[in-house]
């Protein structure tokens, strides 16, 4: 039974991991920061708890809060860019956190042993959850309501005005400027939600793994976090979640008993499911709950998106 | 209300732009023409912030435009259609108007709260604009699913949302037939008759010539004529301006 | 349709994998299961560890098996698990060999698998207050230093190396008394590499007299090295001590092909003693000496490196470990009495724990394995250097 | 100032912009397709990696010749972009940038581990050519091998400059990079042309994959991402869209990044490159060469 618990820890944080990159895929924007945001609210979480002894859910508030405030300040810079020079951008971002992690040595002594990230050994003991008598089932329900307080603040902003602006700086930056958006304000403020919920990602990783060493938030996990949104389709967070357990319980569990040839299809399978459903699984428009209550009448057709340029 | 002083735009070499000056009064339809390529287009870009200027100015009731964002201008009470239409085809029709709510009147008053209250696509002004527009019975559809036509009063409707005090129509009738230009006269009339003032880019003249208060011409980027329309069909230059490039334009209107 | 079906698929793969293993333990069969990096870059490694496993548990089947404690005969099975070197499928992984009726684990392949799998684990045994997982993990191939220490449940069956490389400086000292200086190259980014080159060479190097006059460091996907030879050219070092991966050493020893360093002895790390390297640049590599804990010097090491190709893979000193782990299980599995069914499986596990944890000696390919109380092992080791193209035996400290 | 810090300087440069090259190359065929297209392909490295593997299968299989080893790299990675481009960009919609970019990822992570499945994940040798001939100019060694690196690489784009310039095709895919609909209006087949763009620029990777193996005469899986980071930064700092600035671009990161590891040691060096990208991104988001307008 643990093992299915395990698999349900890592689908909560890999599915923050993808909503974070859904919230700036909104506003039309790839980044491939969110790695580098993950490794901020990992090494800040680990060091909240394991290094200050904190609980474990100020720890990942505090991380999440250290991510958002870097996600804003490099939003500024990194989003007067857009297109190809945006991903190369936030990639090189994502790179320099990690470099900066592989550089970083701070330790603190506790209880006679030192605790801390120790540059390329990485950063070791972080075992807040064994240590204070959390079962697995535990966690995994820790995790998944953190995942779902998330999942639902994201519906929801889904439904507000602030959704519809998000989607309208995603489809038309033009348009939208003309309209009297501030596309700074909404693109640094897409960022720097996607750098909290990043964060909160991040800092529960880190527990989870108990151990965290710069390799791991290289460009491949910041590849994982666009692939989750864009695979599931923007049309709401479910295709985020639905894309983490395609990718994580499937391709990658599922298909274990595989062999080495699952490694050759994860890769065959995302080539296919783009062919075969371009705007990701769940399709790109926004399910309306009215359209969803009322299932009575069939829902406005969504045709096929015109090149609005 | 709104003048342009002195507008210059240069692409590299080319001159798009021109030194042009021009007031366009409070309340009124002004209609802005010339051959293609004469710089209507760029002159609304300019005024909306889209690009900035080489030299000269941009005011709106004495103040100075010229130095703000678009979404700066857009507070100020400026808003614009597009030529070729830009609507958010991932929304729908309602929540096109809604997140162009963005007017001077209610900017400062409450910021958050604004932003994240859901179901405002509802509100009595989006209500009203809907039927203003007719796309009532629309008001859930995608707009990308929209006809033409509607995405055209879709556009205006939405460019409306923003409560803007002039509003810049960029050939709204362009790919519209004759009896659709007849209503749409009837329609820029009434949005002028809400109180905003209406600058006008057309190539069809019938429409400038019938609705507009005052007109100005552009050839290359210059302002050749200004004036009533009658003054307008009387000018020498601007016969010589169109003659040149009648087929072309015509050959345009009718494709 | 299409995605449903992909995902019934799914669904179905994960539970058949588990009903299956409940099934197989119907009659007398155990189950000991490994797993590592069987693809991705690394997945050489894993491959070689399936093999040498699969051929040791075929060998000790085909002896009769294990003996239980009511008297019966149990065969062992075994499956291998790819966690394509990532710490979170490693951590998958091995929760799902936990909760099958698998009795130990041998992995990872992985130093930095192994260190977040070992933080899950339960850190001391009976901490009622330390809800880490409860199952006996035998690692192989896993070499960083110093990770057994991490938690209870975990023993490794890896070479100490701050043994060997001590008594190979020493060797080096006493055969070749005029070498003075030693210059050291470590891939910056790998755990192992570092940890090998910073705790381990240099301090051997410096306790038998050589003087350190230089490091040179790179990346793991580094492909110049002309900047870190120049310095190493510089200082005109008796001894390069290289602690890297096969693919950047075999870029650097080429690198010095060329700027012409010649020092008068080369060592490596002791994972480059397999394959690789020598496939990697054979000619460069001439002379590299490496003390390793596995090269077919008797008989039985000889046998062992038969079966082990005959099953596809090749015996290194990591697929060396592997063998060796399968045939101390079987002692200790004997030796700890296990009741093999699945009503006593939290108390085999636990006895089989004891017993590696009470383990002082165990036999190995190349001799007597020693065993520490931190689970750590000191494992009988010879020196290699590359000849002709192969690992040639240069000196057997053990004969 | 010391005598060997200064022909250290001098020595990095020169090994740096010898083997930005590479990079340049990269970073062209990024900006081929790019302009072309107008997207990104993140499988380009992986494809480059395997086509150079295809070469390195020849050279063990039939103990080919070097040139022959490198023409094959060539060929081998220009066929296997025209496979992606069948795989990732010809049935994916234009409006819909992202799907043919996650398929680019998609087909990344099936290149890389088709060949590590095919290799084992071994490094295997690589001929290189003057691999020990070294031109000595008092203290500053100039390698022979990236010599010949230098001089391919610059063929190379010669024949590029050539094929672009002076062909119908060349002119056909300036056309579509500049106005794609009028040049479908003038009857050029946007198909055709994307896909002779992804074969060119998979040929152009190939080079780049065959010439850092044979720059460093072993060839592993582990070079795929090194080369697609740096290409991609070579491009941005020369500007997107410009085959002159992702040379400038390449030939930048290549010296640069030698010089910051002179400087500043191997943990520290990519940071300062990344940063250098990040300033450039700032100060100039266009890029060297980029239009004005080029923030797109």
């Amino acid at each position: 039974m643990d093992f299915y618990f395990g698999l349900a820890q890592i689908f909560g944080v890999h599915t923050l991991l993808g909503l974070s990159a859904y919230v700036v895929l909104l506003t039309g924007q790839v980044s491939m920061a969110q790695a580098g945001f993950y490794a901020i609210g990992a090494y800040t979480a680990g060091a909240m708890t394991a290094m200050f002894g904190l609980h474990i859910l100020p720890a990942i508030v505090i991380a999440g809060l250290v991510s958002a405030a870097i996600a804003c300040i490099v939003g500024f810079p990194a989003l007067r860019v857009k297109g190809l020079m945006l991903v190369v951008a936030t990639l090189a971002f994502g790179e320099m956190v990690r470099l900066f992690f592989f550089n970083l040595s701070w330790q603190v002594e506790r209880g006679g042993e030192l605790f801390g990230p120790d540059g390329a050994e990485g950063f070791r003991s972080i075992r807040y959850f064994p240590e204070n008598g959390w079962e697995v089932w535990h966690v995994t329900v820790f995790i998944w309501i953190v995942v779902a307080v998330v999942m639902a603040a994201l519906w929801w902003m889904d439904r507000t005005r602030a959704g519809a602006v998000l989607r309208a700086v995603g489809h038309d930056e033009v348009a939208a400027q003309s309209i009297g958006l501030n596309l700074t304000a909404v693109k640094v403020g897409a960022m720097t939600a996607g750098g909290f919920i990043a964060g909160l990602g991040g800092g529960i990783y880190a527990h989870t793994v108990t151990h965290i060493e710069h390799g791991v938030f290289g460009v491949l996990l910041a590849t994982f976090a666009i692939a989750y949104p864009i695979l599931g389709g923007l049309g709401s967070v479910f295709g985020t979640l639905l894309a983490v357990l395609f990718i994580q319980g499937f391709l990658i569990e599922g298909l274990r008993f595989m062999g080495d040839w699952r490694s050759l299809l994860f890769g065959a399978l995302i080539v296919l499911a783009m062919n075969l459903r371009p705007n990701g699984l769940l399709g790109e428009h926004a399910p309306r709950l009215k359209s969803i209550l009322r299932l009575g009448k069939p829902a406005p057709d969504s045709l096929e998106t015109k090149d609005a340029n | 209300m709104l003048t342009l002083q002195s507008l210059s735009k240069h692409f590299g070499g080319v001159r798009a732009v021109d030194d042009i000056s021009l007031t366009i009064k409070e309340g009124e339809i002004f209609g802005l023409i010339g051959p293609n390529g004469s710089g209507k287009s760029t002159t609304i870009n300019l005024i909306t912030g889209l690009y900035a200027p080489t030299t000269g100015t941009v005011t709106l009731d004495g103040y100075d435009l010229t130095a703000m964002a678009q979404h700066e201008r857009t507070a100020m009470g400026v808003a614009r259609t597009f030529q070729n239409i830009r609507l958010f085809g991932n929304l729908t029709v309602a929540q096109n108007l809604w997140v162009a709510q963005n007017g001077h009147e209610q900017r400062r008053a409450h910021f958050l709260p604004r932003w994240f209250k859901a179901g405002g696509e509802h509100g009595p002004d989006i209500e009203e604009l809907l039927k203003f527009s007719r796309l009532h019975s629309k008001r859930d559809v995608q707009a990308s699913a929209l006809s033409f036509g509607e995405m055209r009063r879709l556009e205006m409707a939405r460019a409306l949302a923003s409560n803007p005090r002039v509003l810049l129509l960029d050939e709204p009738a362009a790919g519209a037939s004759q009896e659709d230009g007849q209503l749409l006269a009837e329609r820029i009339r009434d949005v002028r008759d809400r109180g905003v003032t209406v600058l006008l880019i057309e190539h069809m003249m019938e429409l400038v010539m019938g609705i507009s208060d005052s007109i100005g011409v552009l050839n290359f980027g210059r302002k050749i004529a200004e004036g009533s329309p009658a003054e307008i069909q009387a000018n020498q230059d601007v016969r010589a301006a169109y003659l040149g490039s009648k087929h072309k334009d015509e050959d345009l209107i009718h494709a | 349709m299409k995605l449903k079906a992909l995902l019934k698929a799914g669904v179905l793969g994960v539970s058949t994998l588990a009903m299956a293993s409940v099934a197989a333990a119907q009659d007398k069969t155990i189950r000991i299961v490994g797993f590592g990096a069987a693809s991705g870059v690394v997945g050489i490694f894993g491959q070689n560890s399936s093999a040498a496993m699969s051929a040791a548990f075929e060998k000790i089947n085909a002896e009769g098996g294990v003996e239980l404690a009511d008297g019966s005969k149990a065969m062992i099975e075994t499956e291998y698990y790819d966690d394509r070197c990532n710490a979170e499928e490693g951590i998958s992984v091995l929760r799902r060999i936990a909760s099958t009726d698998a009795l130990v684990a041998i992995g990872p392949t992985c130093s930095n698998v192994a260190e977040p799998l070992f933080g899950i684990l339960q850190a001391k045994v009976d901490d009622e207050g330390d809800t880490g997982l409860q199952f006996p993990v035998f690692t192989d191939v896993a070499i960083k230093g110093g990770l057994a220490g991490i938690s209870e449940w975990v023993f490794r069956n890896t070479p100490s190396e701050s043994q060997m490389y001590d008594d190979l400086f020493a060797w080096l000292r006493t055969n070749h008394p005029d070498l003075k200086t030693i210059y050291g190259g470590v891939e910056e980014d790998f755990a192992h590499s570092r940890f090998t080159w910073y705790s381990v060479m240099k301090t051997a190097a410096e306790k038998h007299g050589f003087e350190v006059v230089g490091e040179a460091q790179w990346l793991l996907s580094d492909t110049n090295f002309s900047n870190q030879a120049r310095g190493m050219r510089r200082a005109e070092p008796d001894v390069v001590a290289i602690s890297a991966h096969p693919f950047t050493t075999c870029g650097m020893l080429r690198e010095m092909t060329r700027q012409r360093i010649q020092p008068k002895i080369l060592v490596g790390l002791t994972s480059s003693s397999s394959l690789e390297t020598l496939s990697g640049c054979a000619n460069e590599a001439e002379g590299l000496t490496i003390p390793t804990s596995f090269a077919p010097v008797n008989e039985e090491a000889k046998a062992a490196a038969e079966a082990v190709v005959a099953k596809g893979g090749q015996m290194d000193l990591h697929s060396a470990s592997a063998w060796e782990n399968a045939m101390i299980l079987k002692d200790i599995i004997e030796a700890a009495e296990i009741g093999g069914t699945p009503e006593t499986l939290e108390e085999d596990r636990r006895k089989i724990r004891d017993a590696l944890a009470e383990l002082e000696n165990a036999p190995g390919l190349l001799g007597s394995n020693k065993r520490l109380p931190d689970g750590e092992a000191v494992k009988p080791y010879v020196f290699v250097h590359a000849k002709d193209g192969s690992w040639d035996v240069l000196h057997n400290p053990g004969s | 100032m010391d005598y060997f810090f200064i022909i250290d300087f001098v020595q990095s440069l020169v090994d740096g912009l010898l083997f930005g090259t590479t990079y340049a190359l990269i970073g062209i065929g990024f900006t081929l397709i790019f302009g072309v297209m107008r997207k990104l392909n993140l499988a380009y490295g992986a494809a480059a990696l395997a086509g150079t593997y295809i070469g390195v299968a020849a050279f063990l299989a039939f103990d080919a010749p070097p040139p022959v080893v490198f023409l094959l790299s060539a060929l081998g990675s220009g066929i296997i972009g025209i496979v992606v481009y069948y795989c990732c960009f010809r049935f994916t919609p234009t409006q819909v940038p992202m799907a043919s970019l996650l398929a680019s990822v998609g087909m990344l992570l099936f290149i890389d581990e088709a060949v590590v499945h095919a290799s084992h994940g071994m490094p295997v040798p690589y001929p290189s050519v003057f691999r020990n001939a070294i031109i000595e100019i008092g203290d500053i060694w100039v390698r022979g091998d990236l010599l010949f690196v230098f001089g391919i690489c610059v063929v190379a784009m010669g024949v590029l400059f050539w094929l672009l310039y002076r062909t119908p095709l060349g002119l056909a895919t300036r056309a579509v990079s500049q106005q794609p609909r009028a040049a479908a209006l003038c009857g050029i087949d946007p198909t055709r042309v994307n896909l002779l763009t992804f074969g060119i620029s998979g040929v152009l990777g190939g080079i780049a994959g065959a010439m850092t193996a044979a720059a460093v005469g072993v060839l592993s899986p582990i070079i795929a991402l090194g080369l697609t980071v740096k290409g991609l930064i070579a491009v941005v700092i020369g500007g997107l869209g410009s085959i002159p600035g992702a040379i400038i671009g390449g030939l930048l990161v290549g010296a640069s990044e030698n010089i910051f590891l002179l400087l500043r040691g191997v943990t520290e060096r990519d940071i300062y490159v990344m940063l250098m990208l990040f300033l450039f991104l700032t100060l100039r988001p266009g890029g060297l060469f980029g239009s004005t307008a080029g923030r797109d």
